[in-house]
C-alpha cells in the first residue's frame, strides 16, 4: 500500500523544518534553566530528599537566588567536591543542612575544572551507558512478537497496585506498559522523593517508583521470555530531570514532545525548549525512544481539518531531535485516529494519514494513538472504534502501538479494559496481518487525495512558521488552535542566560560521544 | 399518594429482566472463580445467572461475563428525577430575558479548577465558536463572559469573582480518579462563604461525571454532564439570577 | 476492488451448474408431493382449519388415502365447485366435515375442466399480483438508506412479543424483519393456523402471524417513510405452502433453498427438490426475493477448507433458480463470514471469498451471512467479528446483510442486542463507505491467489457432480460433510408421481406468465 | 468451620467492587428512564452506580450502560463448586482402565433430542475425528460408541438404548430458550424410570447451556458444558462404571 507523494514537496518540507529548528536551537543554546541544572545533580548522583525537598532543588535554588548560576551548577558542586575531598553527594547533603555555602569558597577557575567535572561525570555516564547496553542485551536474548509493540497505560495512582496491573497486562500481551503520571505533576519544578501511593489519575514520577516498577517488569519479562519496556513522562516543568532518572533507572521509552508543555500544560515556550534540548540529549544518549505528542492536537482541534498540524509538527519534532543526537528509531513521533467516528469516509482519511507518516518518516517507529476525544460511555461503540484503530494500524505498518481503553470516556483502565484491549489488538491484527499487502490504493482516490491534501497544507503551514519563527507561529495560535505568548506561562523564572564559562559535562560528552558516533552500531 | 408503577429490564419479553454484566475477580480462572462469579451475580439479584464466558487475565485473575435475570424492579413513581429545573430558551429568548427581567449584563466567570487541565468541556460551554452549532457564552450580548482557563487555583478563581463582580462561577472538573474532585468543589464553597460570596452568585459545577445532584449536595445550584449545551447554561444562570432578584436567599 | 478471474473457468462452472439443475428438473417433473398439492389448496383460498387440522392437509390428506392425488388436488376439487356450484373453500369445509366425498362425485374429463381451473385460479394469482404491485409502490414511494440492506432477526416464539420488537429494529435502523421460526416447525408436515404464542428459538410460520406481522411493518414503514421487508423461512416439508402464504401476505423475501432441508433437516431429497421448485415458481410470481442458505454448510464444515462447496452450491441454487423463473435479483444466494478468528490472515480470505461471490453473481443481491459458530460467550469479542464482518460487507458490495449479534452464542437476540448490531453496521459502513472503491488487490497476492483457488476448487467440485449427478454427490457427502442416503430422510411418503392428466392451474399460469415476461418491467 | 475467604470485583484497586452494567428499560430515553437505570443498578447492590450512557433503542425503550461498585462480596470457602468430578484420564489411560477395571466394552449411545437439530456438539464428542485435536468415542478401542444424530424423540432414544445394551447414554440439549430443554430432559428420566433402566446407565447431559448443577437436579448423573472435550465424558463414564460396579446403587 503506497501513497504516490510529491517528493520534492516532501523534500521543501524537511527544510522549512530544519529552518524553523535551527533558528529555535540558536536561541537556546545560550540558555539553560534550573530543571537542566537539577538534572546535571542528579546525574552527579545527587538524589535524595530533605523534609520532602530534593536536593537538587535545594542546592540549585540557593545557587540560583544569588544569581550565580550562570555558570552551571556543575561548576559550584565541582568546586566544593575538588576543595573539600567530598562525593557530589557528600556537598549537597552538607549545603542542604546549612553546613556548607558553596558559593562562599573559594572558586577555581571554571576552565581548568573542566577536566575534574568530566571525572565527575563518568559515574553517572557509564550507568547510563550500562543500561543502555543491559536493555540491547535483554531484547536479543527474548523475542518479540510481530509489530506494531502494544502498548498501555496503568494510571492507579499508587505504585503499589500500578504494579500487579502492569505485570497483568505483560501477562496479557502488552509490550510496553506506560506509567501515567498523577494530574498536577507537570507543573511542579520538582521530582517528588521516594514511593507515593496518592496520584490522582496517574501516579507521581520518582526515581523510587521508576525504580519499582522497572523491577517488577524484569520479573515479568524474564517470566514470559519478552522484553517489557517501562514508559515515563519526560515533560512538565522537570523534563531534563525525568530523562535523567529514566536513563539512570532504564525506562525505555519517554513522551518528550518540544511543543506538549506549552500548547497543554501552559508552560512557557523557552522554558520547554530549553529543557526538551537537553532531555533528548539524555534520551539520545540512554537509547531511549522517545514519543512526541501531535496526537494531543487532534483533542482540542479537529482531526480532518487540522491534520496537516500533525504532520508540520512531526517534521519539527523530527529536525529537533535529529539536532539533539537522536537517531530515527528513537523517533517515536505521534500521531492518532481522531476522526469523528459520524463522519462518513472517516477511515479513509485516517488510513490516508497513517499511511502518510509511515511514508514520510520511514525509519521512524511512529507512535499511534487510539481514539479518545470522539469515544463515549458506549462501551461497545467504544470498542469497535477501537477496532477500526487496530485495523489501521496494521495496514499502515504503525511500529508503537497505544491501546484503546473501551472506558476512555470514563474512567482510567481497568484491569479488564486493557485485557479487552489487548484481546481487540490482537484479534483484528492477526486477522489482518498481511491485508496492507495484498492491497494497492487507487492512484488519484479519495484515499491517496487526502493523503496529498495534507502533505500540501503540511508544506504550507512549515513555511510560513519558517518565516514567521516558531515562536510567533505559537503566539498566533497555529497548532492545536492553543495560543501562548512568548514571556508567558509557566516557570519562565527558572530560564537563564549561560555565562560564557559555562559548564554542563553531561551535555558536552553526551554530545561528543553521539556526534562521534560512539553508539553508531546500536 | 401516587400510584406505583414498574418497570424492570427488558430483553427478549416484557419484565423478563435480562441483564448483562462483566467483571474481574481477583482469582485464577477455573472452576472456583466460575462459582464465585456465579455467586456475586446471584448477590445482585440475577436469578438465574448464567456466566457465559470466564477469560485468564495474566496471572490471579480473571474476567466474566455474566446474562441473568434481575428481579429488581423500580417505582417509576418513586424516582426523585435530579435534573437542573429547565424551561429551556434559545439565544434570543435569553437575550431578551436578561434584558427585560435583569435590565443590565451578567458576569460569568468561568474555570477548570485545581490541577485539572481539560479545558474542551468548559471551552464548550464557553467559547465564541460554541458547540455543537450553539454559541457559546462569550457570543451572548447579555453576558460578560470571562473564561479563565484551567488548573486555576480557588484562591485565584474567587479573587477575579470579586474583581469582575461576578454574577456566576462555572466550574469544570473533568478529571475524577479517586474522588480528586470532592474535595476540590467543596473548597471552593468553603472560600465563597468565606468571603461572604456563595448567597450572591449562581454556582454552578460540570464535567463529565458530575451529575446535578452531586453538585447540589456538595453545595453547587446545579451541575451539568455530557453533552451540556451552552443555551441551557445559559437559560438556567438567567432564570436563576432573577429568581433571586424576585425573592432573595436569606 | 476486483479479482482477476479465469472467466473460461467461470463459464464452465454455470455449464457444470446448467447440467446439474437439468438433470434435477428432468427427474422432478414427473413428481409432486402433498405439500405441492397443499400449496394449490391454500391458493385457491383454502385456509381454514377444523380442530387445528389445516383444511389443506385434511383434504390432501384423504385423496392421497385413496391413491388418487395422481391428477393433482386441483382437479379433485374443481371437479366438485363446478358440479356443486360451490367455491373452493365450501367445497373444502364441507369435504372436512364429512358432509362431502369428493372422490365419490362423478369425474369429469380432467382436459375439459382445465379452464374452469384456470378460472377458479384466477383471483389467487391475482391478490399474488396485487401485492407486488403493491410492494413495487410502496418501495418507489419510499427511499431507501444506501446499501446493503440491514436485516435482522427477531425470534422470542411470541408474535405478540415478536411485533414490538420488530418494529423497534426498524425505528433503529433495520431494513428487514425475518421471524425465525419454532425448532420444531420444519418438520411439521402442516402449516399451524392462527396466531401462536408458544415457539422456542423461533415463532410458528402461519398465515395469521404473518398478517399480523405484515401490519405492524407497514404502520412502522409509513412512519419512518422506509418500506421495511419481512422475511419468513420456505423451507422443510411445507415449503411450497409457506410460499403462497408468503405471497398471499404480502412477504418480501424467503428463505429458500435446494439443498437446506436435505442436509440440515434430514428431509428427504425428491420431496426437498420437487417442493423447492413450486415455491420458487411462486416466489418468483410474486416478486420475492429468495435467501439461500449456503452459509449453512460453514456451520458444520471448515470455511476454509469448504469454502468452494458455498461457491459451488451458489451455481447451483442460480441454475435451479432460473430454471424456476426468478429473475437474478430475486436471488439472494447465501454465503458467511464464518472462518476461525484465530486465524491468521482470515479477513484476507474472508475478503476474498465475498469479493469472489460478488464478481460471479453480479446481479444477484446476495445475502451475506455474519460470523456464527465462532461467535463465543466474550461478547466483546463477538462484537469486533461482527465489525470486521460489517467491513467486508461494505467492501465488498453485499446486499443484504445479516446482522451479526454479539450474544450469537448465548441466547437468540435481545432487543438491545440488535440495536448494538445496527449500531455496529452503521458505524463501521459509514465510516469505510468508500473504502473498496479506493483500494485495488494486488495481482498474485494472497487475497487474490485464495480468490481465484476457491473458484478453481469450485470448478472441480462442480464437473464431479455434473458427473455423478446432484443426487449420488448428496450421497457421498460433498455439501456440508453431510451424507444423505437418496431414499432415506423425512417426507420422501408425500412424494407421488403425476398422472397424464395431472393439473396445477397455479404452476402452469405463473410459469407462462414469467416466461412470457409478463413481470419484465419490474 | 472453614475459614472464610473474601473476594470482591476488581477493577482499579483491590476490593473496589467495579462493575459494568447493561440492559434496555422498557421506557423512553429521558432523565426519568437514566434516573430509573440508576435506581435499578443501586438495587443491585452498585454505589455509587453511574449511568454512563443511555441510549434511545426505537419508541418506548433505552438502552443503558452502568458503571459502580458493587458493595457485594463472595466468600470462597462458602461456595460449592458445582462440576462432574474428574480425574481426568487420556485416550490410552481411559482404554486401560476400562480393560482392567471393567474387562468388556461399554456401550455409549448419543442423541440430540426432542426438536433440537444441532449435532455439532454431540458430534464433537463422539465423532472419530474428534474435537481440538482430541478423538471422539467412536474412536475408543474399548467403547461401542453410537450415534444416533439429532431430532430423535426420547422414546427412540430410549428403545435403541434398551437394544443396544447401553451402558451410558449421552444427551445433547443445544436450543434452550423458554427453557424448551427441561420438559425434554426431564422427560428421559422418567421414560427410563419406567423401563427400570434409569439406575443401569450411566446418564449425561451436555450443551453449551447446560451446567453440572442443572443437570443433576433434572436426575442425571452429569452436566457437560461449553468447551467439553470427549476425554472428559469418557473419564467420567468410565469411572461412573466402575464404580457402579464396585458399589451398585440401590
Ligand atoms: C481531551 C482530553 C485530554 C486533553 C485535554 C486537552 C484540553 N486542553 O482540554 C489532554 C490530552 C491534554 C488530556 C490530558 C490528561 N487527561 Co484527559 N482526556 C481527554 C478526553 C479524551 C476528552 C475530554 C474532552 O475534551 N471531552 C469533550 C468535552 C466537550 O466534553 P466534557 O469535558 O464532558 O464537557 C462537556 C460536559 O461535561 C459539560 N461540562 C464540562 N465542564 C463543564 C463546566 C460547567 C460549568 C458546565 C455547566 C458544563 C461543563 O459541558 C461540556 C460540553 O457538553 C477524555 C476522555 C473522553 N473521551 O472523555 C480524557 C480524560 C478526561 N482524561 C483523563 C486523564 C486522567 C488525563 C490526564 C490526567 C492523564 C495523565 N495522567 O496524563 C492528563 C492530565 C490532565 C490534567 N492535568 O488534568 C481521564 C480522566 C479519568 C477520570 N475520570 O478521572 C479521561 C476520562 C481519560 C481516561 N479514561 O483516562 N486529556
Ligand atoms: C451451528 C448452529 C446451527 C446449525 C446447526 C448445524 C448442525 N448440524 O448442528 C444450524 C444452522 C442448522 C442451526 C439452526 C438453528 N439454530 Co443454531 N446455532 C448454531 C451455532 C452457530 C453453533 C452451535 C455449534 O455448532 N457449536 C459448536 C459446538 C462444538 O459447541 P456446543 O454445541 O456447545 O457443544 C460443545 C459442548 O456444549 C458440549 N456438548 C454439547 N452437547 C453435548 C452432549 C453431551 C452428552 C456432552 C457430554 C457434551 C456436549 O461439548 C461440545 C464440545 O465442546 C449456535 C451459536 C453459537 N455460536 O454457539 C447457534 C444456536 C445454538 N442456534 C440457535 C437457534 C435458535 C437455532 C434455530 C432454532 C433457529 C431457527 N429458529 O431457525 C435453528 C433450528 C435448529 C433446531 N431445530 O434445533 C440458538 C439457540 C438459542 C438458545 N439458547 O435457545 C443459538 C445459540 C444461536 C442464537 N443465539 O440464536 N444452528
Ligand atoms: C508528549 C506528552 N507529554 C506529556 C503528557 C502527559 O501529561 P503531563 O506531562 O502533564 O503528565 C502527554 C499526554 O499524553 C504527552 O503526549
Ligand atoms: C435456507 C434456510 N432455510 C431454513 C432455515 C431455518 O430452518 P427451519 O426451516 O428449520 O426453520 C435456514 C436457517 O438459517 C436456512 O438457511
Amino acid at each position: 500500500m503506497k501513497l504516490q507523494l510529491d517528493q520534492g514537496l516532501v523534500r521543501e518540507c524537511r527544510e522549512a523544518a530544519g529552518k524553523i529548528a535551527g533558528e529555535v536551537q540558536f536561541l537556546l543554546e545560550q540558555k539553560s534553566t534550573v530543571a537542566v541544572e537539577r538534572a546535571v545533580l542528579r546525574l552527579l548522583g545527587i538524589n535524595g530528599a530533605a523534609a520532602d525537598v530534593p536536593l537538587a532543588n535545594l542546592v540549585v535554588e540557593s545557587i540560583a537566588l544569588r544569581g550565580e548560576l550562570g555558570l552551571g551548577a556543575a561548576y559550584w558542586l565541582g568546586n566544593a567536591c575538588k576543595q573539600l575531598g567530598l562525593s557530589p553527594e557528600g556537598v549537597a547533603a552538607a549545603a542542604a543542612a546549612g553546613d556548607l555555602d558553596l558559593l562562599a569558597l573559594p572558586r577555581l577557575e571554571p576552565r581548568a575544572l573542566r577536566p575534574y567535572l568530566a571525572e565527575l561525570a563518568a559515574p553517572g555516564l557509564e550507568e547510563i551507558r550500562a543500561n543502555r547496553r543491559r536493555r540491547q542485551h535483554l531484547q536479543e536474548q527474548y523475542k518479540m512478537g510481530p509489530p506494531p509493540l502494544l502498548y498501555v497505560i496503568v494510571a492507579t495512582g499508587d505504585i503499589v497496585q500500578d504494579i500487579p496491573q502492569a505485570q497483568a497486562a505483560a501477562q496479557q500481551g502488552a509490550d510496553i506498559i506506560a506509567v501515567i503520571r498523577t494530574t498536577g505533576q507537570s507543573l511542579l519544578d520538582y521530582v517528588p522523593d521516594g514511593i507515593t501511593r496518592e496520584g490522582f489519575g496517574g501516579t507521581y514520577a520518582t526515581q523510587a517508583n521508576f525504580r519499582l516498577m522497572r523491577r517488577a517488569l524484569d520479573e515479568t519479562s524474564e517470566e514470559l521470555g519478552r522484553y517489557i519496556m517501562l514508559v515515563n513522562y519526560c515533560s512538565g516543568l522537570c523534563m531534563p530531570e525525568i530523562a535523567a532518572l529514566g536513563a539512570l533507572e532504564r525506562l525505555d521509552m519517554m513522551l518528550n514532545d518540544a511543543l506538549y508543555g506549552i500548547l497543554f500544560r501552559d508552560i512557557n515556550m523557552q522554558r520547554t525548549l530549553i529543557d526538551q534540548n537537553f532531555s533528548r540529549v539524555i534520551n539520545a544518549y540512554g537509547g531511549i525512544i522517545i514519543n512526541t505528542g501531535e496526537d494531543n492536537y487532534l483533542t482540542t482541534a479537529d482531526a480532518v481539518a487540522e491534520a496537516h498540524t500533525v504532520t508540520a509538527s512531526q517534521f519539527i519534532n523530527e529536525r529537533l531531535a535529529l539536532a539533539a543526537g537522536l537517531s530515527p528509531w528513537q523517533m517515536g513521533l505521534g500521531h492518532a485516529f481522531e476522526i469523528d467516528p459520524e463522519l462518513e469516509d472517516g477511515l479513509i482519511m485516517e488510513i490516508a494519514q497513517a499511511q502518510l507518516a509511515r511514508q514520510l518518516f520511514p525509519a521512524a517507529p511512529l507512535k499511534y494513538m487510539p481514539p479518545t476525544k470522539h469515544m463515549t460511555g458506549d462501551i461497545f461503540k467504544g470498542y469497535l472504534q477501537n477496532g477500526l484503530f487496530n485495523l489501521a494500524s496494521v495496514l499502515t505498518g504503525q511500529g508503537i502501538h497505544l491501546l484503546g481503553m473501551l472506558t476512555e470516556a470514563i474512567h482510567t483502565p481497568f484491569l479488564h479494559d486493557r485485557f479487552l484491549a489487548l484481546e481487540n489488538a490482537r484479534y483484528i491484527m492477526n486477522s489482518a496481518r498481511h491485508l496492507g499487502d495484498e492491497l494497492e490504493i487507487v492512484p488519484g482516490g479519495r484515499l491517496e487525495k487526502r493523503g496529498r491534501e495534507v502533505l500540501e497544507k503540511t508544506g504550507a503551514l512549515l513555511s510560513e512558521v519558517a518565516e514567521i519563527g516558531l515562536f510567533t507561529a505559537l503566539e498566533k495560535g497555529l497548532f492545536a488552535q492553543v495560543k501562548r505568548p512568548r514571556d508567558g506561562g509557566k516557570g519562565l523564572e527558572g530560564v537563564f542566560t549561560k555565562g560564557n564559562q559555562y559548564c554542563n559535562p553531561f551535555m558536552e560528552t553526551m554530545q561528543a560521544e553521539l556526534e562521534g558516533g560512539f553508539f553508531e552500531n546500536d | 399518594m401516587t400510584e406505583e408503577k414498574w418497570v424492570k429490564a427488558y430483553g427478549d419479553a416484557l419484565d423478563d429482566g435480562a441483564v448483562q454484566v462483566s467483571f474481574t475477580l481477583p482469582l485464577e480462572a477455573g472452576p472456583q472463580a466460575k462459582a464465585a462469579a456465579a455467586r456475586l451475580a446471584k448477590s445482585m439479584g440475577l436469578d438465574p445467572a448464567e456466566v457465559v464466558h470466564m477469560a485468564a487475565q495474566g496471572k490471579g485473575f480473571s474476567f466474566f461475563v455474566v446474562y441473568g435475570r434481575s428481579s429488581h424492579q423500580v417505582d417509576l413513581n418513586s424516582l426523585v428525577v435530579a435534573e437542573p429545573e429547565l424551561e429551556e430558551m434559545d439565544f434570543y429568548e435569553i437575550n431578551d430575558y436578561i434584558r427585560d427581567k435583569i435590565g443590565r449584563k451578567l458576569n460569568v466567570v468561568a474555570a477548570c479548577t485545581g490541577t485539572d487541565a481539560h479545558t474542551v468541556g468548559i471551552d464548550a460551554i464557553m467559547n465564541m465558536k460554541g458547540y455543537r452549532g450553539e454559541y457559546g457564552l462569550e457570543r451572548y450580548p447579555w453576558l460578560n463572559a470571562y473564561n479563565l482557563g484551567s488548573q486555576v487555583d480557588n484562591t485565584i478563581l474567587v479573587a477575579q469573582a470579586l474583581r469582575l463582580r461576578a454574577d456566576a462561577i462555572l466550574v469544570s472538573q473533568v478529571v475524577t480518579q479517586r474522588e480528586v474532585h470532592i474535595p476540590n468543589l467543596t473548597r471552593l464553597v468553603e472560600l465563597l462563604e468565606a468571603e461572604g460570596l456563595r448567597s450572591s452568585v449562581v454556582l454552578v459545577a460540570g464535567g463529565p461525571r458530575i451529575s446535578h445532584q452531586l453538585a447540589v449536595e456538595l453545595g453547587y445550584d446545579a451541575g451539568f454532564g455530557v453533552g451540556t449545551t451552552p443555551r441551557q447554561v445559559a437559560s438556567f444562570i438567567a432564570k436563576e439570577v432573577a429568581a433571586r432578584r424576585a425573592s432573595p436567599r436569606v
